[in-house]
């Protein structure tokens, strides 16, 4: 089995990174805000674990763990917070939490 | 004698502890300790400039004295150190500032005794010697603009002194510490952009000339000893202050050495990526110089701030906005008289116009201007302060016609007339509050015609409350009378002398700016006159016009003695220059380069003052033979009516003003308030930027071309206003759009970081 | 067109779509689940680059760990209530897309037009090579030696979001009682709100009222 | 693979950033026997280590070390790493003495809060002396996501509080995405993480496996970090965020992470960008994109500053308007010549920045309320009268922001100027001087406020903590900026830090 081209799978990523980006655009629910954060923060994973395997090393791949590590912890920070505001406000459309501005 | 000269820091030293004592442990002692402490540290301060001005008559070529070190960054070339400079110049006017500072000092115990301040007062005047004799004694401009923004904060602080002061402006019966604060902001307002120009000068002078030190001046003993520092041996040097190509290279100690090596050797300066030929750059430097120059200063168009700083106590108004801190201008252009010379030769600018000759014309049109408008003030304070500005507009002059000396000699006797004149017209005024108590308490006689009484509190200021008080107050009539003639430029007071050398050097100048300068100024030395004359007689002579200044009582002796000091010194410091000798002049010669030496013309001289008698002539006119007001109260010179009116109303500046700014503004405001929200209007901007500053700037004196700084601190209140509405649109709250700025900012940069690289990839 | 390029093609597809799905699904509990299949799409890519050991963690911390937790918050809260309806920014919309569409064309182009384009599929391994590269020996080796720093730092950041998650759910600790904390919530939402503020300065507008002249 | 000794570890240069980071899970611990009602013992605890850590700092960098590493290279310890620490450790310091009083008075005491301000202090720390994107990634995400907990702190009672920690986490996520994609597209255009290497192969053109350097995808890697660490200063136009989150967060949280997540991300940015991207022959090419951020931020801070009346967001702009000075100083590192000088000035605001704007947040806790009211602006009328002390030091505080002598902040800006125009950003370096005269205004509005206006400031009677904290602030701008030095020697050279 021929591998395939870094080129194509970092082409995958960068469009997956940018379905990301959109969901956190257009989503008005926190949480899945924050799920397309992690879809970008994946899609630049691939993009490292392509890049490692291109230069036959394993940094890409120890960043890729380090990322998913640190994604955890985001993740345990993040879904705590987005408790505790639905719980004093019975909501979670991040429209609607626009107290503070100018 | 050069050791002496390390005595130079203490002559800074001593306000600075007079400030800590006052500051740490004033709250404990007695009002009247306070006020000494305050003042004996400034009399040190005055003795060790003497004791300077000894050192420098042995060894008269000065020298710097490194205190410390300050700026350094080896390996960029930056080395600035907090050094003094010790010569003619930076002595003269250390002995100024201490010399009348102290005098004031004395003064202010008396004037603000029983004020809550009081060692708030002090601390602050302390201060601001530290402040003003750091401007002047510093060697390097870096130096200098401490001092310059460290006086600008002390000037702030003082106007604003009284800023709980409750009576109200009988004109506009606001509260008074309303217009005080109002008064404070502006001077700041406008100081900082005038810094902001000097600031810029700083920054190219170090870019030229890669050090902000002065150095010795260059040409040691002027331009008739056809030295300029040896123009053969500047050739010598010119290989190597150019490199190759024709780019300068400093080399040397100093600014002004460099300044003119460079202008020898016709070399160019790299400013960002073109190349300015170097009499261009200098012309720039002092272009911009003079921005602050008229902002400090208090000249066309800046000037703005100066008449509301009387809003600030008396002494104050003596010490800073008359006598010392306003002519710093003045020193920094005396300071960079090489700069200036070499611009001169320069003609980058339209018309044939170079910066000294801009710096002539702005002087000669203030000076003009403002003492127009004195001529119809009725506020004591007022007609002194556009005095002020009328007179700083004469130094100005000189020395943009290359008048050092006639300019510092202007500056000095200057700061103890005016001095005097700001002291005794607070005596005057001290007199009739006095007189106003003491008539309350026996309420008798008929219902009086006062002037200011509209909202129950007679307003002492008020020239047309007076009349008669030589009777009342005689100690500060005859000081006051030695002011006025020394003001008004009379034989032999010292104003005669200073004034004459000005007209002289505009005179001698004998181009279009030197006819320009003289015709302005010989007009504007005869209004001084008429005005001063107007005053005095308004003020002293006559019958008493209220009950006010019939009950006026003479101040205390602590007030009076400081005003026979100051009035022997407006008497005689003339002498200082007498045309035989002009000791002076040799004095300054020694560190300004270019000072040249006017000769005495008797018919210029006699002309002038010919036209001063001539206009106290018509002032005795109106104001004396005949009773000073009409029974309507209206002025004499009344009968000029339209003219008056348009000088009485400061140019027509209100209407003027309403016009051209305050109609379209409330459009604009107008409009704003349709289309925002409530919270912005009731916001700053519009209370206090906008409303205030229209509302303070409408209050503002005689001025006629206000509305370039009115327009920059408005438009800029404009401008803040359209940025928050748009802004305001940007800033939603909403964490999406936060988002979207984030992803628009990332797509721009990748666009500018890697357009670049793929255009050249692919050409 | 080989095996795997075809094989990198379909899961392509599938990744792609799946992450469509989860951006534009009305049910958050179907976004999330489009999300799993995803990151197991991606998991796959993993094993396709020969990096067995992070397919693994991939499917087992990911999918298995982090997604389960977004699905119980989603149901903890109820997905039928997260439904969010159409709010005001109907521009911002097409917006996005727009320039989403220019990032992801710029990202593109500059990947293309570096030298990406030219190089050649890497080598592949030996049998050895292969086997050892990617494994969990390699990459433990290399997290116990050269990261050992960084392994540290992440040990210490799951402290802090651990501690994180229990501060921002627990309630004890307060010295003050709920009664007040409400109250005082409530003051600060109106100190916050613009209708307070105005009223506020038309109260202090008054007051200046009557310090100015009446003329 | 080397399995690592101790002695290659060389673990005593970094004890102060790993130091701090292991005693705050020590004081976690300690803190259980702590009673609730009173967590003296704890912010205590928290403040000796810090002043160890300090001691420790202080003698590596009085010792000048020549770069020495630790962790197989993966930790530099040199000067630009002992002076951000120095900066980071007085922050912590100060942040610390005004936090104690403000929990306490908020009613929100956690002895949680110490614990997560020293790990996030440590991870700015470790952003200055990572030499391994890894590091600078983790050491970004030690830094933020205990403040995202402290802003959150006062949700309980404080709905602006929960509002700004969600904003602050959903876009800190967000950006720091782009951030991980940037740090995975240098890798592939580098095929490595080192910053070493990474510079190595930037100034080869070829990498260490021989292949061609891919500089579009470096380049395009170099704009998503700077998108990522950009966010974390504060930078236009990532810095939405900053007026919102600092105005929600409880004020003490405001102060520590206006200064010390704009010193580890700025320390980031610097290790990077002027040790990893150097400039081969001529200008760096990411000078431009610094260059216009740097622009746009400064305008847009000082621009919006001038139309608040909220003193936190008030304070919010201004901090952005001085990324942007520090922007222009990184803007300056891009070219050859200037960069240490640019670096050293960058430094230099730095510190003078965490003094001052320590010291503003301190007087702004002094005034406001217990219930969190009384941020206002006009809340400041009359504190002259009311509180002299304060009101001085707060007016200093604004002179050093505005950069009037005799302040840090006038030194400060000065350096950064001369840096600006030596590297021909002759026009940066004026709207620079333009917007901070600008800037004047609404610096000066605080004191026209606390001194020209009546009023009843009611300052919260100070306790000896804050008191201490505005103290320390106000020696520290004042000194600084009057004191004669050599801010060269004061910040020693980025010198060490060329090549990685």
């Amino acid at each position: 089995m021929e591998p395939v081209s870094t080129g194509a799978y970092v082409i995958v990523s960068a469009i997956l990174f940018t379905i990301g980006v959109l969901g956190v655009l257009i989503r008005r629910n926190a949480i899945l805000m924050f799920m397309s954060v992690e879809l970008m923060l994946n899609a630049a994973n691939l993009a490292l674990v392509a890049f490692a395997r291109e230069y036959a090393q394993v940094e890409g791949h120890v960043l890729t763990f380090f990322v998913m590590t640190i994604a955890a912890a985001e993740v345990a920070v993040g879904l705590a917070l987005i408790v505790a505001i639905f719980q004093s406000r019975e909501t979670i459309n991040v429209d609607e939490l626009s107290d503070l501005k100018q | 004698m050069e050791g002496l000269f390390n005595l130079a820091p203490l002559v800074i030293l001593a306000p600075a502890v007079g400030l800590l004592i006052n500051l740490f442990i004033g709250g404990r002692l007695r009002e009247r300790s306070v006020g000494w402490i305050a003042s004996i540290a400034a009399g040190t301060s005055f003795v060790f400039a003497a004791v300077l001005s000894f050192g420098l008559a042995r060894s008269p070529a000065g020298g710097a004295v490194y205190v410390t070190d300050w700026v350094k960054l080896p390996l960029a070339g930056v080395d600035i150190a907090w050094d003094l400079r010790v010569d003619t110049l930076s002595v003269t006017m250390m002995l100024a500032v201490a010399g009348v500072g102290t005098l004031i000092h004395v003064y202010a115990i008396g004037y603000m005794h029983g004020d809550a301040g009081f060692r708030r007062f002090f601390v602050y005047l302390n201060l601001f010697l530290v402040a003003m004799l750091t401007l002047v004694s510093g060697n390097n401009y870096l130096v200098l603009f401490v001092g310059w923004e460290l006086v600008g904060l002390c000037s702030f602080l003082l106007i604003g002194f009284w800023l709980h002061k409750p009576e109200r402006d009988p004109e506009t019966g606001e509260i008074a510490g309303y217009k005080n604060t109002a008064a404070a902001k502006k001077a700041f307002i406008v100081n900082r952009v005038g810094d902001f120009g000097f600031l810029l000068a700083i920054l190219l002078i170090f870019w030229t000339f890669g050090t902000l030190t002065y150095g010795p001046p260059v040409a040691a003993h002027g331009e008739e000893d056809g030295a300029h520092g040896g123009a053969a041996t500047l050739a010598a040097q010119e290989a190597e202050v150019a490199s190759e190509d024709g780019l300068c290279v400093p080399h040397g100690e100093g600014v002004f050495e460099m300044a003119e090596a460079f202008m020898a050797a016709g070399c160019d300066v790299k400013l960002g990526s073109s190349r300015v030929p170097i009499g261009a750059m200098i012309t720039l430097i002092t272009l911009l110089m003079i921005l602050g120059v008229t902002g400090k200063s208090a000249q066309i168009p800046l000037f703005v701030w100066l008449p509301d700083a009387m809003a600030g106590p008396t002494p104050v108004s003596a010490l800073i906005h008359a006598a010392t801190m306003v002519t710093a201008g003045v020193y920094m252009v005396t300071r960079s008289n090489v700069l200036y010379e070499l611009a001169r030769g320069v003609s980058v600018l339209p018309f044939g116009l170079t910066s000294p000759g801009v710096l002539t014309i702005i002087g000669a049109l203030t000076a003009f201007m403002a003492g127009t408008v004195a001529l119809a003030q009725w506020d004591i304070k007022r007609v002194l302060a556009f005095s002020t500005v009328s007179q700083l507009g004469f130094m100005v002059a000189a020395v943009g016609l290359g008048g050092y000396i006639a300019g510092m000699f202007h500056l000095v006797t200057h700061a103890f007339f005016k001095a005097l004149l700001f002291l005794s017209a607070g005596s005057v005024i001290h007199g009739v509050e006095h007189g106003h108590h003491h008539a309350h308490d026996a309420p008798e006689g008929p219902e009086e015609k006062t002037f200011g009484y509209r909202h129950g509190v007679l307003d002492p200021q008020d020239m047309r409350n007076m009349g008669g008080l030589r009777q009342k107050m005689p100690a500060t009539f005859w000081v006051y009378l030695i002011g006025a003639l020394a003001l008004a430029g009379i034989v032999p007071f010292a104003g005669f002398w200073s004034k004459d050398e000005i007209l002289l050097d505009a005179y001698s100048r004998g181009d279009a700016t030197g006819w320009f300068a003289l015709i302005l100024l010989m007009t504007a030395a005869a209004f001084t006159a008429f005005y001063m004359g107007r005053q005095v007689f308004m003020i002293f002579f006559g019958a008493p016009r209220t009950q006010a200044a019939a009950h006026a009582q003479e101040s205390p002796p602590i007030m009076t003695r400081p005003l026979v000091v100051l009035a022997f010194f407006s008497a005689v410091a003339g002498f200082l220059n007498w045309p035989g000798t002009h000791s002076f002049g040799h004095w300054l010669q020694e560190s300004v380069a270019y000072a040249h030496i006017a000769d005495f013309n008797l018919a210029l001289a006699l002309l002038a003052t010919l036209l001063a008698l001539l206009a106290i002539f018509f002032a005795a006119l109106l104001y004396y033979w005949r009773p000073a007001l009409r029974a309507d109260g209206a002025d004499r010179l009344g009968g000029l009516g339209r003219l008056w009116r348009f000088l009485n109303r400061k140019w027509y500046w209100d209407e003027f003003y309403e016009l051209i700014a305050v109609q379209p503004f409330n459009g604009i405001g107008r409009f704003l308030a349709g289309r925002l929200d409530g919270d912005f209007l009731h916001d700053w901007f519009h209370d206090t930027l906008i409303w205030r500053s229209f509302d303070r700037a409408a209050a503002f004196l005689g001025a006629f071309d206000l509305k370039i700084i009115d327009g920059a601190v408005n438009g800029l209140g404009w401008l803040a206003a359209q940025a928050a509405r748009y802004l305001r649109r940007v800033q939603t709250g909403y964490v999406r759009q936060y988002a979207l700025g984030v992803l628009v900012g990332a797509i721009v940069l990748l666009f500018i970081l890697v357009l670049p690289l793929l255009i050249a990839n692919s050409g | 067109m080989s095996v795997g390029t075809v094989i990198f093609l379909v899961v392509a597809a599938v990744a792609i779509l799946a992450a469509i799905g989860m951006l534009l699904s009305e049910n958050a509990i179907h976004s999330a689940l489009f999300l799993i299949l995803n990151l197991a799409c991606v998991a796959f890519f993993y094993q396709m680059l020969n990096a067995p050991f992070m397919a693994m963690v991939q499917i087992t911390v990911y999918a298995g760990a982090i997604m389960v937790l977004f699905l119980f918050v989603i149901m903890l809260l109820g997905a039928e209530r997260l439904r969010t309806p159409h709010g005001r920014f109907a521009w911002q919309v097409p917006v996005a897309f727009v320039l989403a569409v220019v990032f992801v064309v710029t990202v593109v182009v500059a990947v293309l037009g570096g030298g990406l384009r030219d190089m050649p599929p890497p080598p592949a391994m030996t049998e050895v090579e292969a086997a050892a590269y990617g494994g969990p020996e390699q990459i433990g080796e290399a997290l116990f030696t050269r990261y050992v720093l960084p392994f540290e730092m992440v040990a210490v950041l799951l402290l802090a979001s651990m501690i994180g998650a229990v501060v921002l759910s627990r309630e004890e600790g307060f010295s003050i009682s709920r009664g007040e904390r409400l109250q005082r919530a409530r003051g600060r939402r109106d100190a916050l709100s613009l209708h307070h503020r105005r009223q506020e300065d038309l109260e202090t507008e008054d007051v200046a009222g009557d310090l100015t002249p009446t003329r | 693979m080397d399995v690592p000794t101790l002695e290659s570890l060389n673990l005593i240069v970094t004890w102060p950033a790993v130091g701090l980071g292991l005693w705050a899970c020590v004081l976690l611990l300690l803190d259980l026997f702590v009673p609730k009602e009173d967590k003296f013992a704890t912010a205590f605890l928290a403040e000796v280590a810090v002043i160890l850590c300090f001691a420790l700092n202080f003698r590596l960098f009085r010792l000048k070390p020549e770069r020495m590493e630790a962790f197989g290279g993966m930790y530099v310890a040199d000067g630009f790493t002992t002076f951000v620490n120095m900066v980071v450790l007085v922050a912590v310091f100060i942040g610390i003495l005004l936090s104690f009083e403000y929990l306490r008075r908020a009613g929100i005491q956690r002895g949680e809060y110490y614990p997560l301000l020293l790990i996030s202090a440590g991870g700015a720390m470790l952003m200055a002396a990572g030499r391994d994107l890894v590091i600078l990634f983790v050491g970004l995400e030690l830094l933020s996501i205990p403040l995202y907990i402290m802003a959150g702190l006062r949700h309980r009672t404080s709905r602006a509080s929960e509002e700004s920690a969600i904003k602050y986490f959903l876009l800190g996520a967000f950006s720091s995405a782009f951030l991980v994609y940037g740090v995975a597209l240098i890798y592939g255009a580098t095929g490595s993480t080192n910053i070493g290497e990474i510079a190595g192969a930037v100034k080869a053109g070829v990498l260490a496996s021989g292949a061609p350097l891919d500089s579009l995808l470096l380049a395009l890697g170099a704009g998503m970090v700077l998108v990522g660490l950009g966010f974390k200063i504060a930078v236009a136009p990532f810095h939405m965020w900053t007026p919102d989150v600092y105005q929600g967060a409880p004020t003490s949280v405001t102060a520590y992470m206006s200064v010390v997540a704009k010193v580890g991300g700025f320390a980031g940015l610097v290790r990077l960008f002027a040790t990893a991207f150097p400039a081969i022959g001529g200008v760096a090419y990411w000078q431009t994109g610094a260059a216009v951020l740097a622009g746009l931020t400064m305008i847009v801070g000082n621009v919006a500053a001038l139309a608040q009346s909220d003193i936190k967001r008030m304070l919010a702009y201004s901090s952005i308007a001085h990324a942007g000075y520090l922007m222009m100083g990184v803007a300056a590192s891009a070219t050859p010549v200037v960069r240490e000088d640019a670096v050293n000035a960058a430094l230099f605001y730095l510190l003078a920045y965490a003094f001052t704007n320590l010291g503003a947040f301190a007087v702004a806790i002094a005034v406001e309320r217990d219930d969190g009211a009384g941020t206002r602006i006009d809340d400041f009328a009359g504190l002259g009268k009311t509180r002299p002390f304060l009101a001085l030091a707060m007016a200093l505080f604004m002179f050093s922001l505005t950069g009037i002598p005799p302040t840090a902040g006038m030194v400060g800006k000065f350096l950064l100027f001369r840096a600006a125009v030596q590297a021909d950003l002759v026009w940066l370096a004026l709207v620079g001087l333009v917007t901070s005269l600008f800037s004047a205004f609404y610096y000066v509005r605080v004191i026209v406020k606390m001194y020209l206006e009546e009023g009843a400031a009611q300052a919260q009677p100070v306790r000896s903590y804050l008191g201490a904290a505005v103290a320390l602030a106000a020696l520290g701008t004042f000194i600084f900026g009057l004191l004669p030095f050599d801010p060269a020697s004061l910040v020693q050279g980025v010198m060490l830090l060329v090549g990685g």
